[in-house]
């Protein structure tokens, strides 16, 4: 097997890999979601299906293939059908975008490195962008075209607070891109390789504190997840958006929203924590575990928030979202915008 | 220094005129008189300023900043006393002060808004009259001399409501803009001919070139600029307004049309000594007008019946005399009867209006008589004036005025002179007629006798003076001399009238001729002293007629009109006194002169149908009627029409529909693409 | 080869789906349809050495133009072309006119069509000229937009400011706030 | 390679739908869709012109297409709303008042 193909077989295990792995992170966050949940709450959690319920999500997922498809007599057949494929669709091709690795030889296997992330784009900051604000339209027709009052609030408040929050998190985004000077998220990573003085790694979170912060919140919100998970405000909207949707097409949308997490947690480990940087391990090209933890970590805070902080009102969520997070987000990047001048001049 | 002089009345009518009407009376006019002997105070100064100094230089200049600077044409707002300047201002500001104080008395029945706005007119006026004469070029002149034409009108009209006061305005106004048309050619005549328009450099200009032989540049603008001061001067033809002008407030009259404003004419002459003594024919013209117009005025006055218009056409016949002097070159003469005539016709008006206060706004001499026991102050201070004018020697008028006669004969205008001496026949006659007729003889009015003084006046606030012989009625209150600001302001213009003469006692008399000298320096181009000297000779004869052992031809001319002037009076005391049918007979002997008398020559007639009536014709029935209805409203409503017409047709186009225009800008594109594809 | 290939599909999505956008009644679907037609343009943008040209296509058209027309067909609840009966009698409700207007189009294309004919150098390769890195880098197309187009780019912004104002002004409601 | 006249044809297209639609179409929000058409196929056109000549202000142009297409859809929209407010419809002909 000459090196083209070996180099194109491998190509096609890393998106294998990286698609398997995001199918699983979907599943085992529903698990860590509902244990941690448990543990918050001085109880079990799911422990009856497997050991310690690790099989639980397969009997979700199991459960949902084999419930009945329900479509609403006056839903949209075309677009009812389309949203859910939509955003997850979108979820994955996201993180497409993603390096999740340095560049590797596989031990020698190969003459010339290979990079691990499925693609490399030089803009893959925008890419990223560019396809979780496609999200919305899974949220928005589903919620429409499912043609119940419940659900088109639902997918309303999410688009309006999705397109609300993507402001402060691109500006976020925008401050990290004018450190690196790139938008290259695998340029933006290596420019993180090293100390500072040794022993502080030189992270942008050092750098950036206040961008990461409104990262996170805004991530938070782009992700709908609690405090701001409005679109399945259960209290007021029942289920919100996916109210009308059952079986598999119901499925996806919870699947999308923790891919969309995962991305999120990726991409924030990717611009702030030094993706795959860290002690040791990088020696032995195994930087992609660093990788994974960092991205674990800043799941197991989302889930976290979750659970400790109540919801927002919606009034509030948009208050916040405009007059205070965005604000924030501009002043931070015209600081940074002014020293990176005066350091670089 | 100089600026104040005119700052001052112009402040005070900044101040009346602002916030006149919430003063109380005594406050407003005394301001505005204030302001009138604050300035009095200033030229006084100014003039000893002046008197100061040596002959050759009396005169102090002042230049606010440039007014007007376009390519090499600099216009410097400039002031300027010399001796002629430093009279005049003395006359306008002393009488002026006086006539100020007159009035505060005379329409104190005024509501204090129309008070208010009578002493602002006022002040606005003498702030004008004083900027005329101290102007030291035309421009600046002109400024005053539009300035008090405007307040002339305002003043006139002042009682607006009168029909015949607000039309009198007009015509006042009227008649001074076609002089004034003539002296802005005048004017730009000059400048082409001299490019400036200062006095002095004109003079300068002038004083090098011998007189003009025949008829050319400087004839035509000297006359052009003479028609200016007819029409200012009230002089034939334009003094039709004058008469009329009585129709303003009496010391309106007096200041305006009797001392100041209608003698600038004759001052613009005297400042333009040397330009117009350069024209002999323009000179001409000037005698023989001056002449004939005070000829004819004096016929006139003789059988007016309102005092006023009687005083109003003997000081047209005055001023005729001033133009007489300066047409023969005496200028020193002519500004020496301006400043005497000052005095004892303003003494003559105020006199009248106190007559006229007296009896509640009666002027019909016709209706008057025996006042003398009622109004002392009044009869002694009028009859002084009328001996005056009347030229009876040892009074101011007597000086001045056989001063000109003596100068028109010297010069060699006998024709001239015996009009001259008919005219002051005229002048002692229809003065005395006045005298006699007002004050002497029976009361033809209904005001009780001084003596039954008890009774009180019923309704005194409720009269305005000079409303006519609509208060007839009321007229039966007690008949009450001049108040004191009255009084005195006619004790002193009486006391001027006698005394103002001896300013200029002629040699032959033993005086020496101290206002001639005086003034001789400013009928001369300055700056060129040579000229200037054989100047003095030629023009300042007033001072210079004296060695010529021609004093005894003086002396014999004095007598002669001393003689006219004692005729006259004895004449007018014959008649209107002792034989009152004589005059009646005189007029049933010569009926049609009577008549053409009476109604002042038809001249008002005349001019209307030969200038009036033509005008509104032509502007009503062909310019209103013919070329604004058809032509141009024509041309407006065609336009009109044509845009109607064709909107309606392309209106269908807009049929509102966004899609339809969208088709036809795509339809546009098409073709315009297929048409560059084609070729 | 493959960038031939995959050059005729997107454009034949992109025509296509505008094709579509156009003979839908509902809407709903055109705005899907369109996205789907800018997101075949933002690949065509790809092929030609834009990459942010074509991220920035998304995220402003598709993720905000269209997302605004979303929200008021929703808005409206955006009803299927209406065909009251009180603008039959509109001139342009002739069927003639849509004929005319598809006509005038066609023609349009021809043209166009013609032109390209005629033109010279259509038939060159787009790459021939410039060096790919130069044109795709961000960089390159930053430094040009804030040194050459410095004035436009502030004009743009005074634009969207106005447009802005302009849209609250409108869509507020009579009299509200 | 593609010839650039490919890529000019398909923007010809597009722009010839964009404004057929804005012919056939009776709603108004489908003629503003047509008209994002039309921006679009110009946009093609620049950036492929700016590609062949081998210069980014094609791509930069484009953004200025964008951003005033942007400001469009915000003012077309908002009066869209305030239309279909006054009449409850989006037919452009049902807005015929601006006429004799």
């Amino acid at each position: 097997m000459d090196q083209s193909t070996l180099r194109f077989v491998i190509q096609l295990l890393i998106i294998g890999f990286t698609f398997f792995m995001l199918i699983n992170a979907s599943a085992l966050l529903v698990l860590a979601e509902r244990k941690i949940m448990g543990f918050m709450q001085q109880r079990y959690g799911p422990y009856l299906v497997g050991p310690h319920g690790l099989l639980q999500p397969l009997a979700d997922i199991l459960k949902l293939l084999f419930k009945e498809e329900l479509r609403p007599k006056d839903a949209d057949k075309w677009l009812f059908t389309l949203a859910p494929i939509i955003s997850v669709t979108a979820a994955f091709a996201a993180f497409a975008a993603v390096p999740w690795g340095a560049e590797t030889t596989f031990f020698g296997l190969l003459d010339t490195p290979v990079k691990l992330g499925v693609a490399d784009v030089n803009v893959a900051v925008l890419v990223v962008f560019a396809i979780t604000s496609m999200g919305v339209y899974g949220i928005v027709l589903a919620g429409w075209s499912s043609n119940s009052k419940y659900s088109l609030l639902g997918g309303l408040r999410s688009s309006a607070q999705m397109i609300s929050y993507e402001l402060a998190y691109a500006t976020a985004l925008a401050s990290v891109i004018m450190l690196a000077g790139s938008l290259s998220l695998r340029e933006v990573v290596d420019a993180q390789s090293g100390y500072w003085w040794g022993f502080i790694p030189r992270w942008y979170l050092f750098l950036q504190p206040v961008g990461f912060i409104i990262y996170v919140i805004a991530g938070v919100a782009e992700t709908n997840r609690a405090p701001f998970d409005f679109p399945e405000a259960e209290q007021e909207l029942v289920a919100g958006y996916n109210t009308e949707y059952s079986s598999v097409r119901f499925a996806l949308f919870p699947q999308a929203e923790y891919i969309n997490m995962t991305t999120m947690s990726a991409v924030a480990t990717d611009l702030y924590l030094g993706g795959w940087h860290g002690p040791l391990l990088e020696r032995y090209g195994l930087g992609w575990m660093w990788f994974l933890a960092k991205v674990g970590l800043i799941l197991f805070v989302y889930i976290w928030m979750r659970w400790t902080v109540p919801r927002y009102r919606y009034d509030q969520l948009m208050t916040f979202g405009w007059k205070w997070l965005f604000p924030a987000s501009v002043i931070n990047l015209i600081v940074t915008a002014a020293l990176v001048l005066y350091f670089n001049a | 220094m100089i600026a104040l002089i005119p700052l001052f009345p112009l402040l005070g009518f900044v101040i009346n005129a602002s916030l006149g009407r919430r003063l109380p009376k005594t406050i407003s006019g005394g301001l505005a008189s204030l302001a009138m002997l604050a300035s009095f105070a200033v030229s006084l100064a100014v003039v000893w300023q002046v008197a100061s100094r040596a002959p050759a230089q009396r005169f102090v200049e002042q230049t606010l900043y440039t007014w007007i600077a376009s390519g090499d044409f600099v216009l410097d707002l400039t002031f300027r006393v010399d001796p002629l300047a430093s009279v005049m201002i003395l006359v306008i500001t002393g009488i002026g002060s006086l006539i100020h104080i007159y009035s505060t008395a005379y329409m104190h029945e005024e509501r204090s808004g129309e008070y208010a706005r009578y002493f602002s007119y006022l002040n606005l006026f003498a702030a004008f009259m004083l900027v005329l004469v101290l102007g030291a070029n035309f421009l600046v002149l002109f400024v005053g001399w539009e300035g008090v034409g405007l307040c002339s009108y305002l003043l006139i009209g002042f009682w607006f409501e009168k029909k015949s006061a607000s039309d009198a305005g007009k015509k006042a106004f009227i008649v001074n803009r076609i002089g004034d048309y003539a002296f802005i050619l005048g004017t730009l005549l000059v400048f082409v001919r001299f490019g400036t328009l200062d006095f002095q450099r004109i003079a300068s200009a002038v004083a090098p070139l011998g007189p003009e032989s025949m008829f050319g540049t400087l004839s035509v603008a000297t006359l052009l600029l003479f028609i200016g001061a007819t029409g200012k001067s009230a002089q034939i033809p334009l003094y039709v307004w004058l008469p009329d002008a009585m129709e303003g407030p009496t010391p309106v009259s007096a200041l305006i049309h009797a001392a100041t404003m209608v003698t600038a004419g004759v001052y613009m002459i005297g400042r333009n000594a040397v330009l117009f003594s350069h024209a002999p024919e323009t000179m001409a013209v000037v005698a023989v007008i001056g002449a004939s117009t005070a000829l004819m005025a004096g016929t006139i006055g003789l059988v007016q019946n309102d005092i006023k218009r009687v005083l109003a056409y003997s000081t047209v016949s005055q001023l005729g005399y001033m133009f007489l002097a300066m047409g023969v070159g005496a200028f020193g003469a002519g500004i020496f009867h301006l400043y005497t005539h000052a005095f004892f016709k303003a003494c003559l008006f105020l006199g009248s209006g106190a007559v006229i206060h007296a009896l509640h706004g009666e002027q019909d001499i016709r209706n008057m008589g025996g006042l003398k026991a009622g109004l002392p102050i009044t009869y002694w201070t009028f009859l002084i004036g009328s001996l005056a004018i009347a030229g009876v020697p040892g009074l101011a008028g007597f000086f001045s005025k056989d001063e000109i006669l003596f100068e028109t004969f010297a010069h060699g205008h006998q024709i001239l002179w015996v009009i001259g001496i008919l005219t002051s026949l005229l002048t002692a006659t229809y003065m005395f007629r006045l005298v006699f007729l007002t004050f002497h003889g029976e009361r033809r009015h209904d005001a009780p006798a001084p003596e039954d003084a008890e009774e009180e006046e019923p309704s005194r606030l409720s009269h305005q003076p000079a409303s006519g012989a609509s208060h007839r009625h009321d007229a039966g209150s007690h008949l009450h001399d001049a108040p004191t600001a009255m009084a005195l302001a006619l004790i002193v213009l009486a006391f001027g009238s006698v005394l103002a003469g001896y300013a200029g006692v002629p040699r032959a008399l033993g005086g020496h001729n101290a206002l001639g000298a005086w003034l001789a320096p400013s009928f001369t181009a300055r700056s060129v002293t040579t000229l200037a000297d054989q100047q003095v000779g030629q023009v300042g004869e007033a001072g210079g007629a004296g060695e010529t052992g021609a004093a005894g031809l003086e002396l014999s001319l004095m007598v002669v009109s001393s003689i006219i002037a004692i005729v006259g009076i004895g004449l007018a005391a014959f008649i209107w006194l002792k034989r009152r049918e004589v005059a009646d007979k005189a007029a049933a002997a010569f009926p049609g002169l009577y008549r053409l008398l009476l109604n002042k020559y038809y001249v008002d007639e005349v001019y209307d149908a030969a200038i009036v009536q033509p005008i509104r014709i032509v502007s009503q029935e062909g310019l209103w009627r013919g070329i604004d209805v058809h032509v141009i409203d024509g041309a407006v409503n065609g336009v009109a029409t044509i845009v109607d017409g064709w909107s309606s047709l392309l209106r269908r186009l807009q049929s509102g529909s966004v899609r339809a225009y969208a088709g036809s800008l795509f339809i546009g594109v098409v073709l315009i693409l297929g048409y560059y594809l084609w070729r | 080869m493959p960038e031939t290939i995959l050059f005729y599909l997107f454009s034949g999505v992109a025509v296509v789906a505008s094709a579509l956008v156009i003979g839908q009644r509902n809407p709903m679907y055109s705005i899907m349809l369109l996205i789907a037609s800018f997101g075949a343009l933002s690949a065509l943008y790809i092929q030609l050495d834009a990459p942010f040209v074509a991220m920035a296509q998304i995220i402003v058209y598709a993720g905000a133009i269209m997302v605004l027309f979303l929200f008021v067909v929703m808005l409206l609840n955006a009803p299927q072309e209406d065909a009251a009966g009180w603008d039959r009698t509109h001139p342009l409700r002739r069927s003639g006119v849509g004929r005319f207007g598809a006509l005038l189009a066609g023609l349009l294309i021809v043209q166009l069509v013609w032109a390209l004919s005629r033109a010279t150098g259509a038939a060159t390769a787009v790459g021939a000229r410039g060096d790919v890195a130069a044109i795709s880098s961000v960089r390159a197309v930053g430094r040009v937009l804030f040194t050459d187009y410095m004035f436009a780019f502030e004009a743009t912004s005074v634009l969207i400011l106005v447009a802005m104002v302009g849209a609250v002004l409108l869509a507020a409601r009579e009299g509200g706030r | 390679m593609i010839p650039l006249g490919h890529y000019l044809i398909v923007s010809a297209l597009l722009f010839a739908i964009g404004t057929a639609g804005v012919f056939l179409r009776r709603n108004l929000i489908t003629i503003l869709l047509s008209i994002e058409i039309m921006l679009n196929a110009v946009n093609l056109t620049f950036v492929a012109f700016g590609r062949s000549q081998g210069t980014v202000d094609g791509q930069i142009i484009t953004f200025f297409v964008m951003t005033v297409a942007a400001a469009e859809a915000a003012v077309g929209l908002a009066i869209v709303i305030g239309l279909f407010r006054h009449r409850e419809s989006l037919n452009p002909d049902a807005f015929t008042l601006l006429k004799w």
